[in-house]
């Protein structure tokens, strides 16, 4: 189980399947299932060009320990990587990367899904956007 | 007793105030932190926590406690 | 929109980062679901060594055209992955990779687990095993 | 007429045959197909495509139609 928060630019990908070669026996998974939500350039009937992402230190780090604990547990997962970003973004960045590993699709499924939603939630994340007119906080995420 | 205040994004820009160290004698509420520090009534979708948890406003708060204020989280 | 039918093992992470990279444009998407699923070693109570991939050629492409544009209309989206191994396979080797672009996640999410149910349920591949008491066609799918 | 006729995976094994060009003079239903060419009554989960496309066994079939008999599929 990794989990972190990024102050950096990170390669989802990329770092979804290192850490798959690294932490994952091989032929012990019959299911990765990952979401990665990135920055549009876009919200809101307005172009964005920057993004501000604030979070509470300490507080998060833990209720993404604690999510991630409970799907493990709840969906019987073999492993689960979950990456989200902070600080000052650029359009097309990542922000977050939840990915699931799992015996069977059904379990990597729902237990992606579910940190997601429970991330999206509750985790004491807050994002500021720059528009033409200036600098908004975002006020509610979009429903899952 | 003290309690640290934190406040997050848009309330703390508002507040102009990221943190404040309250010093108190009698037992409070979280509700009663809020409303000694903070100079403007609760917003009506306003969060709190507790010792990095959620909360609600009746929770009572002890010596040493950090309690947070911030609006609705958009992370994700 | 890429479908593709695999005769030889395929880097599924990386085929979906050299996707996006070529095919999105930077900044379009708010999120990509995806899933892949691997052969493991072991299934029904027993160690498997080898696997075989049939498909029906010519009936299983046009199935896996129409339900990536089928996911694509129905929830918008704004590109598609889907790769699909055949052939001889070992264990820990990728057997499908199913991706969905979209601007939110809900969208996402959706249209890449209806395009997985979809192509168990419908899509004319079957698994052969090699077990230790010799091979055995896979009767039915996991439950989605 | 004629009808190409395709097994696929374990029954393509059990029949021991991939492929029949069936030439037939009366129309014929993709059961009637099934009967002229295999050697023993369909199993229960017997699936049928004509032309690239699931279909039923009341289905009729044309000069030149591909007709496929197969199991329940298993990939993804």
């Amino acid at each position: 189980m990794r989990i972190e928060i990024c102050r950096q630019p990170f390669a989802p990908w990329r770092e979804l399947s290192q850490h798959q070669d690294q932490h994952l026996a091989a032929g012990s998974f019959g299911a990765c299932a990952a979401l990665v939500g990135s920055m549009r350039d876009f919200n809101c009937g307005e172009a964005v060009t920057r993004m501000t992402l604030e979070h509470y230190a300490g507080m998060t780090e833990r209720q993404l320990r604690q999510l991630a604990e409970q799907a493990m547990h709840q969906y019987a997962l073999l492993d689960v990587l979950l990456l989200h970003r902070i600080g000052e973004l650029r359009p097309s960045e990542p922000i977050v990367l939840v990915a699931a590993w799992a015996a069977h699709r059904a379990a990597a499924f729902n237990a992606c899904r579910d940190m997601m939603e429970s991330l999206k939630s509750r985790a004491t994340f807050w994002k500021k956007e720059s528009v033409a007119s200036g600098e908004r906080w975002v006020q509610a995420n979009t429903p899952g | 007793m003290s309690v640290h205040v934190k406040y997050f994004a848009s309330l703390r820009q508002q507040l102009g105030v990221e943190s404040v160290e309250l010093a108190h004698r009698r037992d409070m509420t979280v509700a009663d932190v809020w409303q000694a520090v903070s100079r403007q009534p609760p917003p009506c979708n306003l969060l709190c926590a507790c010792n990095l948890q959620y909360t609600d406003f009746k929770q009572a708060v002890a010596d040493g406690d950090e309690v947070a204020f911030f609006p609705p989280v958009t992370g994700g």
